[in-house]
């Protein structure tokens, strides 16, 4: 290679301040200009915190050594201040959670002109408009719509496209993207991926992507490598690591993959006749802010119906209403118009006193499981919270079981019920949000993107869990999704969202064979499934 | 007969202030922001001290406090003191230039007496013919004893005996008034006018042209402060802002740095502070009980703490009163333990001891001087006698409420005399008077009181008015504590003022002598 | 909004009135009058003066006619300024005390959040220890002791500034009064700003903003600041108040014509009209500024509804 | 991820060196308090006319006042007094203020709304007016101008704490918790209190001195505690009145006072850290 790496990175080590083994231990990595790296490795793995290492992030309390670490050929001590030119201009870092990385107070469009004033050096006027350009090219359009919105006015997928607009905007030599698309529908995603991937081809940008999507890795990436243990286990062609892994703990991400689904459609428990839930003319509004009004409903006419031991797949593209749809179900949000009938109540518009019974037949997981949960909670506290609310088990001890089975369940060590949140990685976090969830045993859970940072091995096993306890239990699920090969190996029913109603659903092998409205062929296009 | 009023000194004086040509800007202070500048509705101290330059009655005061002829060039009177005449000057002016006939000094007296005018000190003026039933909404104002006699002569008819009504006259309360339509404070005929007042900042007054001695006022302008805060009132002081500091605390005076020791000037005050008892209610109605803890007090102690060790007072009229003699009780000269061997013995007789100590309130108002004086006092009796004194601190309105309602046993209380008169202090105890908060009531003591007034012989009125002070100390329902002083600053080149038993020092007697370029 | 706006216009006229109340009753309630001196008055005297200014009918009676009077935007004359009319008392002292408060505020509000800021940067430092000891003994120091203090050094001592007197508003002699009144509430703001900051400063978004190279002045005053500055917006609403109307202790220090000295001094004069109209001048302040303090406190942190 | 647990609260304030330091004082200061009167032979309340206002001595280690008290003695009592004063000031805004500021934000509309007019009528309200009726009708009772002082300075905390409260309680987490199916009751004290606690505990830091500023005031103003009682507040007021010849009147007064606060700040500090998990330890 005549030209150098951009990115040499050797021996890098990450460990808790004082005691106990490394949790990334060597790493060594190196990428050159142009290149682009797909980071996989089970959630958990450090592949976060080796990023944040390298622009001396680490949340305080864990301390990163490297023997070597150099950017364009210029190196660099691991030291917080040492690394600080780098930021933003050197390295460019999508945060893993989108939510809690932008700053909630701000309008994204500030944030972006921002970012641009200070390293391109745009006057504020210019700045703006470079703010509105990128906007649209990460598909925020118009971007008028969106200059003016703060963080918590976007959806999961808008938030997280701002995200990755302001790690791009000042060019960067390396980008490093931490799960750039899991909130993102299939076709956005691979549409971002192939800006990333553009951008580096045309600038020499080096990227190093961070995904538990192993086929859109594939699809974008020259490279995949490895993170197990520590170090960098396998790094291979995408093509050929896919094909042949050689690594076990490659060969357990990659034969994680799913296969068809487990039964037929209809062979599942009697379904009852009564639908457990029943949406009907839902409208939800957005939220007026000083004198603005008249912006068209985020929800309008949505009807829906989910009967007990069935899965219902949502899919639909980033900024539909998915979530939107969620929290209304769950009376986070006020409805504006409609009825929606769970188990014989109607929800719209119930006292929060009428919805304490129905709380533990109703459960959700929420799209950023990061911000769901008490920052100032214990994991086995917040998840024996719902437990303690409803009376669920006889004493103490009791629950304290109960929660560390629920941890089990949804694939966590119980004993990380002392942690703190800060202290999990982003899909342990999302675990947590799950075991909370089932811990209740509930009738209906809502999963909105809830496996969405998981690794492969994870996500099957909880897609299973799942199952079973549809099947055994009768509980029903309403499935809200970008995976589409997860919500149609889960689900037998799927809904497609689309602008605030839903513009078909059926039964899956119908949709998926004869999909009738463009949006739902473009969604199963993009996902490899059509 | 005819009695020619005392030509003054200051006379004299005034001439070579004229001499002396700073007619240059000079700054007082007052301890209070005057409430109000109708001299028939001010009340206080520092509104008196505004108003005595704004205003001038029939008769002046000279720098010593003595009367000379003011708005009258000369006055006259009957062998009873009964009927006065007063010839009005003819150059007298109002500040804007109008004649001040013997009209407007009719209205003014009718006006100072009239029941809507609401004026507190009116009651000075009870000694004219119907003035309390005037006073009183009882008779119409055309009945009172002040009569125009000519434009330029005025006669007034008094209902007893009174040698001192010229000293009377000189207070605001007598001042002429006459309202205009341009300000809400009055027209005046002093030395000054007043150019600006602004609330909680400063009065401004320059020299009145119209005034009939306007060639011997030497002050060019004259800027009174209201400084509320003692200790601020120093430090604008010493920062060079103020040429008089009126009222300075007796912390304060001792503690001055040494380059202004020279500046400060203690005199004595027509005024006793002192302790009053309530006598309609146990334990202090038992009259032993109240004499033991009269002759227990310790008042040197308390005198020396306040830094005026020579005004200790075991009377309640202060020393200096012309005519009248002081009538110290007889113990006074005997040492403190003997003193206090026979309080014990008294208190004995009424009950008290060791075992049945002696308890009760002592109340006073607010302010430093007040707290240490109670304090002292309380460890005076307590350490001498089986006594337990419990100390109680009000805010003033809401002890003055307790005290009228006699809702307590002890009090603090003081008095300065409007007047050098034996009787303004005396009557502070008359039973019926509305002032008497001790609920003192001794009918002896009354008719002393009222003999003294209709006495037209000042010797023999003295005589009564001892007599009565001898029977009040007695009866001890009033403990002297000190005798007032003031304290002030006084810059060197502030000339022309003169001790006075009043302590009043109006700026018309004042001049600015070699004073600095650089403290202009 | 704009119903929001005026739901709380609303509100907040009514909360005057109750204001207004209150205090009427109370004010009265207190023992003593303010007819009351050491020489006091014939009974029928005080009764004849009481008539005058209508202190001698029943409550509820001066109640009304207090509630008509104020209906014509007339608050009476002063029962101790006999002079004066209340409004014209609060009408001249008001601009000075005005003058003075916004000078001490923004002083209070720029130094505060300087030194709040600065300490929260350097957290359990050494210079963050200073400070905040710094604001601790501030905010010990009663302003009668600081104000003569103040005096002391740069008027007596130093010679550079006047001790006392308004100066008709020269910046003289604004500089040690305005000191004065900001020096305590510049403490306290300097420390809810620490507080508010170190809390914002450990959260992920400002470590997202450090990523993306962000000068650290600007992620303290833009990032990290604006979040934190709710509390301190929230606790300055009604401090505000306090402080354009004045304080009686440094009208006293300084001798300036403000209306602080009339809530003492109504107080202790039982000047019931004075203490109605100052009342009234405070009332309507808190009222607006809380609301103020709503507004900005939602503009700030764009998350807080408004309802 | 076996792994040495984080710390508890508990362990976090025992390891904050400047909260351990405070809290010493703390002792030091209410030892001091509590014992320094009854057993050193000094007395605070009598006077000696012999020795008015002298500077420290060994007779008087702190020097005596201006009617000759003896200062470390009138301290020692101010300073149980502003100890009693502080905490139970302290107490009574927290009791009523953050529990209030948090049900007016969490409430909101028209029932929040109220609340804060209350607020607002009680901020606007001529307090002086308030203590005066309470001093002419009780008297002598301290704890009831302490509750006065109380029921004002609860106000500043209840409105900090509101503000927060409108802006954590549309956080996610809060949702989540509601989604739970947690009552009001416990959202509020689980999820929303310790988030606001390490704020209040400071706003409290800020309300503690403003407590003894305001008995300090009403001293000045003559409606403070009765002798024989005194606070710091008041010694401060009476130093301050001879502080160019007497400065250690008010020195003595005032550095026990500046001590108390340094060491209530630090505390609060420590607890604040204490209860955030993040906080490195
Ligand atoms: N602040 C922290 N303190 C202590 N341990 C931490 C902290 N943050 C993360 N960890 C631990 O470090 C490990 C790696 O975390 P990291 O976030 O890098 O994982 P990840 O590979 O990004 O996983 P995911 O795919 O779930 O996001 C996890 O086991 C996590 O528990
Ligand atoms: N508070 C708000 N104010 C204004 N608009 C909002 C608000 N919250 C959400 N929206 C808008 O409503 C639409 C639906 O949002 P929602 O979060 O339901 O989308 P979603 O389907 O979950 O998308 P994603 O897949 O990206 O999570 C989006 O266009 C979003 O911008
Ligand atoms: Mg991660
Ligand atoms: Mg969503």
């Amino acid at each position: 290679m005549s030209v150098p790496p951009v990115l040499e990175l050797e021996g890098l080590e990450i460990g808790r301040e004082g005691d106990g083994a490394p949790i990334v231990a060597d790493l060594t990595l190196s990428l050159a200009p142009g290149e682009s790296l797909g980071l996989i490795g089970a959630s958990g793995a450090g592949k976060s915190l080796s990023a944040l290492a390298l622009l001396g992030l680490l949340p305080p309390g864990l301390r990163a050594r490297w023997r070597r670490m150099a950017l364009a050929g210029q190196r660099y001590a691991a030291a917080s201040a040492a690394l600080r030119p780098l930021r933003g201009r050197g390295i460019g870092l999508v945060f893993q959670e989108p939510l809690a990385a932008l700053n909630p107070v701000l309008p994204v469009g500030f944030q972006l002109a921002e970012v641009l004033r200070r390293h391109l050096g745009l006057a504020r006027r210019a700045a703006r408009a470079e703010a509105a350009a990128w906007l649209e090219r990460v598909g925020l359009a118009p971007p008028a719509a969106f200059l003016g919105r703060h963080p918590h006015e976007l959806s999961g997928g808008q938030r997280q496209r701002v995200a990755i607009a302001l790690a791009l905007a000042p060019g960067p030599p390396l980008l490093i993207a931490d799960e750039p698309t899991s909130a993102l529908d299939p076709p956005s995603a691979d549409e971002i991926l192939r800006l990333l991937v553009g951008l580096a081809r045309e600038r020499g940008t080096a990227l190093l992507i961070v995904s538990h999507e192993l086929e859109l890795l594939a699809r974008h990436c020259e490279r995949l490598a490895v993170l197990a243990e520590g170090r960098i286990v396998e790094s291979a062609a995408a093509a050929e690591l896919l094909a042949a892994p050689r690594e076990p703990a490659t060969r357990r991400l990659v034969a994680a993959r799913l296969g068809p689904p487990p039964r037929p459609a209809g062979a599942a428990t009697a379904v009852a006749p009564e639908p457990l839930l029943r949406v009907r003319a839902l409208r939800v509004e957005r939220r007026a802010r000083w004198l603005r009004r008249g912006s068209p409903p985020i929800l309008d006419g949505l009807e829906l119906e989910l009967r007990q031991g069935e899965a219902l797949g949502l899919v639909g593209p980033s900024g539909s209403g998915k979530t939107t749809l969620a929290r209304a179900l769950l009376g986070l949000v006020p409805v504006a118009g409609g009825s929606i009938r769970f188990a014989g109540s109607e929800l719209a518009g119930l006292s929060p006193r009428g919805w304490r019974p129905l709380r533990r037949a109703l459960q959700i997981v929420f799209q950023d499981p990061g911000a769901s949960l008490d920052p100032r909670m214990q994991v086995g506290a917040i998840v024996g919270e719902g437990l303690r609310i409803h009376g669920i088990g006889r004493d103490a001890r009791e629950r304290e079981a109960r929660v560390r089975a629920a941890l089990a369940a949804a694939g966590l060590d119980p004993d990380c019920a002392a942690c703190y949140p800060h202290e999990l990685s982003g899909g342990q976090r999302q675990r947590v949000a799950i075991a909370r969830a089932l811990a209740l045993e509930p009738r209906l859970l809502v999963l909105d993107e809830a496996l969405s940072a998981l690794d492969a091995a994870l996500r099957r096993d909880l897609l299973a869990l799942l199952d079973r306890l549809r099947r055994e239990l009768g509980l029903a699920l309403l499935f809200i999704s970008h995976d589409l090969a997860a919500t149609a190996w889960l689900c037998e029913r799927i809904a497609v969202l689309e602008g605030g109603r839903i513009v078909e659903s059926g039964p899956r092998d119908r949709l998926l064979a004869a999909p009738a409205h463009p949006v739902t062929r473009r969604l199963l296009a993009a996902a490899g499934l059509a | 007969g005819a009695d020619t009023p005392p030509a003054g000194e200051p006379r004299v004086a005034q001439a070579t202030a004229v001499a002396a040509p700073d007619r240059g800007r000079l700054v007082r202070s007052l301890a209070l922001d005057p409430e109000s500048l109708d001299p028939h509705r001010a009340e206080s101290l520092q509104a008196g001290h505004v108003l005595r330059e704004l205003f001038e009655g029939l008769v002046a005061e000279d720098a010593e406090g003595r009367p000379i002829p003011g708005a009258a060039l000369a006055w006259s009177h009957d062998p009873e003191w009964r009927l006065w005449r007063f010839e009005l000057r003819p150059e007298a002016r109002w500040s804007d230039g109008r004649p001040l006939t013997a009209a407007d000094w009719v209205a003014s007296f009718r006006r100072a007496l009239d029941p809507a005018t609401g004026s507190r000190s009116a009651r000075l003026l009870e000694p004219i013919r119907h003035a309390a039933a005037v006073r009183r909404g009882e008779a119409p104002p055309e009945a009172l004893g002040v009569v125009a006699e000519g434009p330029l002569r005025l006669r007034i008819e008094l209902e007893h005996p009174l040698p001192g009504l010229p000293a009377l006259l000189a207070l605001p309360i007598a001042f002429p008034v006459r309202l205009s339509a341009a300000s809400a404070a009055p027209l005046g005929n002093g030395p000054f006018v007043l150019a600006e007042r602004v609330p909680g900042s400063h009065l401004r007054l320059i020299p009145n042209p119209h005034f009939h001695a306007a060639a011997e006022v030497a002050i060019g302008e004259l800027v009174y402060l209201p400084i509320e805060q003692a200790s601020a009132g120093l430090a604008r002081y010493r920062a060079g802002e103020l040429d008089w500091l009126d009222e300075l605390p007796a912390t304060a005076a001792a503690a001055l740095p040494p380059e202004l020791a020279p500046e400060l000037v203690v005199l004595p005050v027509l005024g006793t502070y002192y302790f009053g008892l309530n006598t309609t209610r146990p334990p202090l109605a038992d009259p032993r009980v109240r004499l033991a803890l009269a002759l227990a007090l310790d008042r040197d102690a308390i005198a020396s703490l306040l830094g005026v060790p020579g005004r200790a007072a075991v009377t309640l009229v202060p020393p200096g009163v012309p005519e009248h003699r002081p009538q110290p009780p007889p113990w006074t000269g005997e040492p403190l333990a003997a003193r206090q061997r026979r309080a014990q013995a008294l208190l004995a007789a009424a009950g008290y001891g060791p075992g049945r100590p002696l308890r009760f309130e002592l109340r006073h108002n607010t302010g430093e001087d007040h707290r240490r004086i109670a304090i002292a006092a309380a460890a005076s009796w307590s350490r001498a006698l089986p006594v337990e004194v419990r100390l109680h601190h009000e805010e003033f309105r809401s002890f003055l409420a307790t005290r009228r309602r006699r809702e307590t046993e002890m009090f603090r209380a003081g008095w300065v005399a409007d007047l050098p008169d034996p009787l303004d202090f005396l009557a502070l105890f008359r039973s019926g008077d509305p002032r008497n908060d001790c609920g003192f009531a001794d009918p002896e003591f009354d008719a002393l009181l009222a003999r003294a007034e209709g006495e037209a012989d000042p010797r023999r009125r003295a005589e009564w008015l001892a007599h009565a002070e001898r029977r009040l100390l007695e009866a001890a329902p009033v403990i002297p504590v000190y005798h007032y002083v003031s304290r002030r600053l006084i810059r060197p080149w502030v000339r022309g003022w003169r001790p006075n038993p009043l302590d009043r020092h109006p700026s018309r007697w004042l001049r600015i002598e070699g004073r600095p370029a650089a403290a202009r | 909004m704009i119903g929001f706006l005026l739901r709380r216009l609303a509100a907040g006229a009514l909360t005057l009135l109750a204001l207004l109340t209150l205090s009427f009753f109370l004010i009265r309630a207190a023992p003593g009058g303010p007819f009351d001196a050491e020489r006091p008055l014939e009974p029928e005297l005080r009764a004849r003066l009481e008539a005058q200014y209508r202190l001698d009918q029943p409550l509820w009676r001066q109640y009304l006619a207090f509630l008509a009077d104020l209906a014509r935007g007339e608050l009476g004359p002063s029962l101790q300024y006999r002079e004066y009319r209340v409004a014209e008392l609060i009408r001249e002292g008001w601009p000075v005390s005005l003058r003075l408060g916004s000078a001490a505020l923004l002083l209070a509000v720029a130094a505060g959040l300087g030194l709040g800021v600065l300490a929260a940067w350097r957290r359990d430092r050494l210079l963050d220890r200073l400070l905040m000891a710094l604001a601790t003994l501030l905010q010990a120091l009663p302003v009668f002791v600081s104000a003569p203090l103040l005096v002391l050094l740069f008027a007596l001592t130093l010679g550079w500034l006047p001790a006392g007197g308004y100066g008709g508003g020269a910046l003289r002699h604004l500089v040690l009064p305005v000191t004065a009144l900001a020096l305590p509430h510049l403490a306290i703001v300097a420390r809810l700003t620490r507080t508010a900051m170190v809390e914002t400063l450990a959260a992920e978004f400002v470590r997202a903003a450090r990523a993306r190279g962000l000068s650290e002045t600007r992620i303290l005053l833009v990032h990290a600041l604006r979040p934190a500055l709710v509390p301190v917006v929230a606790y300055l609403g009604p401090a505000a108040a306090a402080v354009l109307t004045g304080s009686v202790v440094v009208e006293q220090t300084f001798g300036l014509p403000g209306v602080g000295r009339y809530f003492v001094q109504g107080a202790l004069n039982r000047d019931y009209t004075l203490v109605m109209g100052v009342v009234l001048l405070v009332g309507a302040l808190v009222i607006l500024l809380s609301l103020l303090a709503d507004l900005l406190a939602a503009w700030l942190d764009p998350r807080i509804r408004l309802r | 991820m076996s792994r040495a647990f984080a710390p508890s609260p508990w362990q976090r304030f025992r390891r904050h060196r400047a909260a351990r330091g405070a809290l010493l004082v703390l002792a030091a200061l209410t030892l001091f308090a509590l014992l320094a009167p009854p057993l050193l032979p000094l007395d605070p309340h009598s006077p000696d006319w012999e020795r008015i206002s002298v500077p420290p001595e060994p007779a008087h280690p702190f020097g005596t006042d201006a009617i000759g008290r003896d200062l470390l003695a009138r301290t020692a009592l101010g300073l149980r007094t502003t100890l009693l004063v502080a905490g139970s000031a302290a107490l009574l805004a927290l009791l009523v203020g953050l529990p209030w500021g948090l049900l007016a934000g969490w409430v909101g509309g028209p029932v929040g709304g109220l609340m804060m007019r209350i607020v607002d009528v009680l901020q606007a309200l001529p307090f002086l007016f308030l203590a005066i009726l309470l001093m002419a009708v009780f008297g002598r009772r301290t704890e009831l101008l302490f509750a006065a002082i109380g029921g004002y300075v609860w106000l500043d905390l209840a409105r900090i704490v509101r503000a927060e409260t409108l802006s954590l309680r549309e956080r996610e987490f809060v949702l989540a918790a509601r989604a739970l199916g947690a009552s009001t009751g416990r959202i509020l004290v689980r999820h929303l209190l310790p988030q606001l606690a390490g704020g209040a505990l400071v706003a409290l830091g800020v309300i503690v001195p403003k407590v003894i500023l305001i008995e300090s005031f009403l001293s000045y103003l003559g409606l403070g505690i009765q002798e024989p009682m005194v606070s710091l507040g008041g010694l401060v007021h009476e130093g301050a009145q001879d502080m160019s010849f007497a400065p250690w009147a008010l020195a003595f007064p005032a550095g026990f006072l500046v001590a108390l606060l340094l060491a209530l700040h630090f505390l609060a500090e420590g607890l604040r850290d204490a209860l955030d998990p993040r906080s490195p330890a």
